[in-house]
């Protein structure tokens, strides 16, 4: 199994998901991150202060997958979330050697 | 100098009584009637700042929450310059055809610290119905929060008061023709309710939707800072009803009790619906209902009793409630925070029921010699069905306008960004440890 | 109508002196005091909402922030509806052999504009002495958050007011058996904490504690919302105690002034303990301090100088802190926010301690004419216990009752998941950009 | 017992006027006027808590917001203490050749329900004058905040009130020698605003910045708190300066006019600049121009009218606003939520000013007899500096002598994990769910 | 070693804590996520709109440990996570090639 | 390609970003998290009633490097972050299959 972790605009997530749930997954984790790449960070003032701030709200989807669905689920991610823009964001994948249900304990792609 | 028409608004109300104009000015002053004025003055600033800052800001996603903020205290800065340049003046001013208040010198240089208004000062009645002015335009933002363009507000602002507010104010408590025709609006119902909720559609209509509404959930950032902000109206309407009695009497004191019994039952009324529809009440319903109690009761407040406030509870909650789930949901009408069914409906509702509850008959505290409650209902019908229709049509007109102008909508990129970071280069919280 | 007992009750201050009942309605309205008391009545309300609410939401986790301002607000409701109805006459109405006044038609159909209560009309009074009918059950609120069925709350507050508190608000305040025998409770420490304070800790033993209690911990989830709230009970609280001397003359900001000293030297006395004990010093020890210091001084407020405002705070806030620490440590009672060992210790200390610092020898306003210290002590000892005793068994059967009936506490899972989505489908707060 | 320095002040306004001594304690109680008064004390208290404490704790980081939170509302309980035991009688006590009161006896023993300030209670007089002294030492904490010592704190205030506060106070209100030459200072340009930002420059660059000022930034964690807390300034300054006119009468309601309009256009002044200079208006702008615009107003809102109010709001959010740049960015002070640019700038281009706007000329409510406008600025500008000079010594020296006894920085360590934790042992958020 | 990654339920952190010091696991990171699965999401409702929502708060537990203790880790979750309703969450484990410990710059297992 | 994760003090974050860039990383993910460890914890005191908080905040930081830049960047943070102080917090290092950039659809060491 490969776990598919993407990082994207907030605010997309909606479609994303959508998009996702289309090419079959079934289930998956978000978090709230903050990333810093090429896109320039938006500047706050306070009091005159200008504060060029780097780090960027991004939103964390992490999804393990079985391995025939990997490509699949890559492609509705890429589809979904670019703008075309800089700061669209990364998908990065990676090999997961178990996976369980902790409800039930299954094990594998059972437990997806 | 003192404006004629503040005399012949005090009249209207048949709080004084005068044999000439200079009678007025001569009245000594009443400290008590002074001191409860200033404390309303407070209460209804109060009102605006930060109760409904607080209470809308709440409202919105967290990515908008200062400019909405923003568009409160600016609202109040930008009125209150406009008050005292010739707001006071075209609302209070001597009036011209029933229509329009003559304005008179800037900065109020007419007014002195002895002239009188009644028992109390004119800087007191001054100040009392700035905040008046200022909340009216600030209960419109819940309209367009999250898309708004900052420069067209501030502009809608100030073309709104003066062809807008100014007049309606003028008509129905200057010394104009709604006063003259016997119409009754105690704190506000038509002059700060329906004008503003009549507004509030119009723009919220033109401006359409925000992007995903109605498919998107678009939860409240942070209810704890509504219900603040709710509590804060509640405490700050004893003043906005209970000072428009004008004096430190028992007119003011059963304004206060009506209107918050009926608060209090529109607010049980609204999550008694929830409950029975929805299977659960919600906090947000009950502050929601809370505040269309206490709109539907403004126009009622000084002339009604304690059963009257009740009935007039049930009616408000119960009104703005299905109001609320028509606009929203029939019309699919993105009014963002509901100020059309809230206050709008509510107040429209308090105009015409003030006929029937003002009767002694229904516990009121009594009609005009010789006015039926029918009679009384016609007047309130034309009245306020002028001022919706004025109101409906300016801004409308006033909108398109400044659209054409300077843009009303910011582009869709800062809508999705927020309006805090782009429009104002700041951000509401900074809660984590990031930096 | 003017109810007998408001002229008892305002004859037992010695604040006024009538031949006969007709005088009191024929005494003129002054138009300060109205103002002074009016103001009162909006500062009392500003304690519940937001104050009240503020403080006690802050307190508990996030996922039942909004169960707690919900219950603050729907008490609120719920009480006026019932004073409007018949708590009002229940409370002040002509006594029926010193127990309960008599109800007098619904709607308050009896008072009019023109109604006096002393100076000021009778719609003040009403209103004023509303807001005190409020806040107490509101108080009861910290012991139950995060467990308690909501259907069954609102049951409990509604059978509570009948049977705890307009009864013995009559008895102290409504010429009622209390009063008649000289017992001293200025602004509420046995009508207001005791009661609450009582019921708080009968409520909280009889639910249980909250899953996890005492060994998980359970910190406040947003102090500052909190900490706000305190602000708004201190400055609330002016109306609370110097409200009460229902006048706006020396008495009442005597009342002010030794208020605010004893909730300073609470709040010092309450982290300087802190320091000691535990080598730090806290912002929600203070504030806990503070409010020990308002509930303990309250029943004096009206009797005391600065002195003894002085002495109260320190017996306040060091009673109250080792209460606090005996109710949870010892007892491991899950008295959630502390209401008994703050507002019952508080207000109960604050009764007995009025026999001694009303004296003038303690820089005091006098005790009655005759009456010593021990006498005075005497009838403070026999009123609250009295107060005690009846709060607690009458809110035992009460809870019970209702347990019976509809269920008084949650079931496991809703309360892991938070009352707030469980009971009310809301969450407070949406600060993330996960949608 | 009554101080004959009140009278002093009362006569230096020329709002009474006395045969003797004694007329004064004759004179009858207001109703109207005290109920004025109290009001107004309870929103100067305000101001502080919660106003000035929301308003200074959400711009500081989240690990620190409830030291603010703590430093306000230790500061009311101190001063209370101090002041009920000496400060009022070392404020308004028979001036010792005009440079210091005459310490009454403690806890203000000699003052009774009868006596008499005017026409209010001395009761109202005291409490009032309390809620001044508390908000000064409470508005130098923005100076010092995420970086100082608690104990430290502490000794400052107990010290800074007794060399600065109380003698300044004297000096100008209590019946000492500026009050003597014609000084004005209305409700605390000099007393309040320029003390406290004078302190607050000293503090700042004694102790240095914090850790990483100013090349990293140090965003507010919660700007809506800020605002809401501005919301509440706003209001409760209404009482601030109102108040201070010591009666329910025109002069109150006139200073309440100034102070809303010079709040109103400091507060648009300084956004406006901010439009023009970097692209964008900032809420946080918009309410530091609103302080900027009533610290500037304070002293002079007794003596102007409309037009001065108007000026005085574009001097002071102008002004204020290029002292924040100069102050940050050129001098590298840590002043860290300037405290000095905004309320010492702006206090003392009020005392300034008013000279000028005192005057008829200009709308003003006069000088006094045969005083020119360039008499008074001499005046002025001979009290404000004296009061600068000494304020900045005295200040300077007493922090140094603290900082050798008891250390009045903590800390790196403890600086960079917060002093919520490191100093209170508590956190002000616990938002997620992770426990 | 490997990375165990547990998303478990909200307030149940301190009993899979405890749980896990007793199989021997003596560091742990944890942070809050929102998890979208089987379970079905909390309905909301403002002002009489009704949002479902999707997203459920979950507690994402992250945990490096050495190969042979994994199995012992991955029960201990198991057991101390379930409840048998929807929504217990899952575990997933895989490889982690390193580990610093930044204090003493230590590796490997001595690191952990 | 391998996912560098680090868990650091709070309030270092700046430092270490400053660190990373120096060694060439262009882009990074971070997030609030809180760990558990040797470092005791806080002590929270309400009311008098004293709380031992486990979890302390920590920040993490993730950031996919090239192979060959791995071991200069673990050696970024172990000098960056590092305080000497107990609970200065973990590298761990593991192994990153695959990488696309959003925005492009760029894979490999391109797309970081
Ligand atoms: N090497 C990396 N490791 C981890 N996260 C990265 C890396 N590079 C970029 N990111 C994440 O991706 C986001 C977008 O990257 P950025 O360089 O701004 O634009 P783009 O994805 O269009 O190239 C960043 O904000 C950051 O969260
Ligand atoms: N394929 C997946 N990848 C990542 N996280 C997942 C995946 N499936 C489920 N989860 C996480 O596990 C949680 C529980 O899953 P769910 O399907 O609701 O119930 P169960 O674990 O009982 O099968 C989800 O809320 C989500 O956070
Ligand atoms: N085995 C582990 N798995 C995941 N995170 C860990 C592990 N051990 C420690 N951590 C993280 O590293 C942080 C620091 O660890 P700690 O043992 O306190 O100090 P040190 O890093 O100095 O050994 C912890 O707070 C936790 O977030």
């Amino acid at each position: 199994m490969k776990l598919i972790t993407a990082i994207i605009k907030p605010y997309i997530l909606e479609d994303v998901r959508t998009a996702l749930s289309e090419a079959g997954v079934q289930g998956l984790t978000v978090s709230e991150v903050k990333g810093f790449g090429r896109q320039k960070g938006h500047t706050e003032m306070y009091r005159g202060a200008e504060y060029v701030v780097d780090f960027l709200p991004k939103v964390k989807i992490e999804c393990v997958v079985p391995d025939d669905l990997t490509q699949n689920i890559v492609d509705a991610i890429l589809q979904s979330a670019s703008s075309g823009k800089v700061g669209d964001g990364k998908i990065f994948v990676s090999e997961v050697s178990e996976v369980y249900r902790i409800r039930t304990g299954e094990t594998g792609e059972d437990a997806l | 100098m003192l404006y004629k028409s503040i005399q012949k608004y005090l009249l209207s109300f048949g709080f004084l009584f005068f044999g000439a104009t200079s009678a007025l000015i001569a009245q000594e002053l009443n400290s008590g009637d002074n001191a409860w004025l200033m404390t309303s003055t407070a209460l209804v600033l109060f009102m605006t700042l930060p109760g409904l800052a607080a209470f809308y800001s709440g409202l919105v996603s967290q990515r908008n929450v200062l400019s909405v903020l923003m568009h409160c205290f600016v609202i109040c800065c930008v009125v209150t310059v406009m008050w005292v340049l010739f707001g006071y003046g075209m609302t209070f001013g001597e009036t011209i055809g029933g229509y329009m208040g003559s304005i008179g010198p800037a900065f109020l240089a007419s007014v002195s610290l002895d002239s009188m208004a009644g028992t109390y000062p004119e800087t007191t009645f001054i100040m009392f119905q700035l905040t008046f002015a200022i909340i009216t335009p600030a209960l419109i933002v819940g309209a367009f929060v999250e898309r708004v363009a900052f420069k067209g507000l501030i502009l809608f602002v100030i073309g709104w008061m003066i062809l807008v507010y100014f007049p309606v104010a003028h008509w129905v408590w200057g010394g104009g023709w709604l006063g003259d025709i016997g119409y009754r609006d105690f704190a506000g119902g038509a002059v700060v309710h329906a004008t503003a909720g009549v507004a509030a559609i119009v723009f919220a209509r033109y401006l359409g939707p925000r992007k995903g509404f109605p498919r998107t959930p678009m939860p409240p950032h942070n209810l704890p800072l509504t219900v603040l902000g709710a509590g804060m109206l509640w405490v700050g309407w004893f003043g906005f009803n209970g000072g428009s009695a004008l004096a430190s009497d028992g007119a003011a004191s059963m304004a206060i009790l009506v209107t918050h019994i009926s608060a209090s039952v529109a607010a049980l009324t609204w999550i008694g619906i929830e409950w029975l529809k929805f299977g659960k009440p919600s906090v947000l319903g009950l502050v929601t209902g809370m505040v269309a109690g206490l709109a539907t009761i403004t126009p009622a407040s000084g002339f009604v009793g304690p059963l009257g406030g009740f009935m007039i509870g049930i009616i408000g909650g119960a009104g703005c409630f299905y109001a609320t789930q028509i606009v929203k949901r029939r019309f699919e009408i993105d009014d963002s925070l509901d100020v059309f069914p809230v206050h709008g409906i509510g107040g429209i509702l308090g105009l015409l029921f003030t006929s029937v509850f003002s009767s002694e008959q229904f516990g009121g505290l009594g009609l005009d010699e010789g006015v039926s409650i029918l009679d009384q209902l016609h007047i309130q019908l034309l009245g306020t069905v002028s001022v919706i229709v004025w109101t409906l049509i300016i801004s409308y007109v006033l909108i398109k306008l400044i659209d054409q102008l300077v843009g009303i909508r910011v582009s869709e990129q800062d809508e999705i960004d927020g309006l805090d970071i782009t429009t104002h280069d700041e951000r509401g919280y900074n809660l984590d440890n990031l930096r």
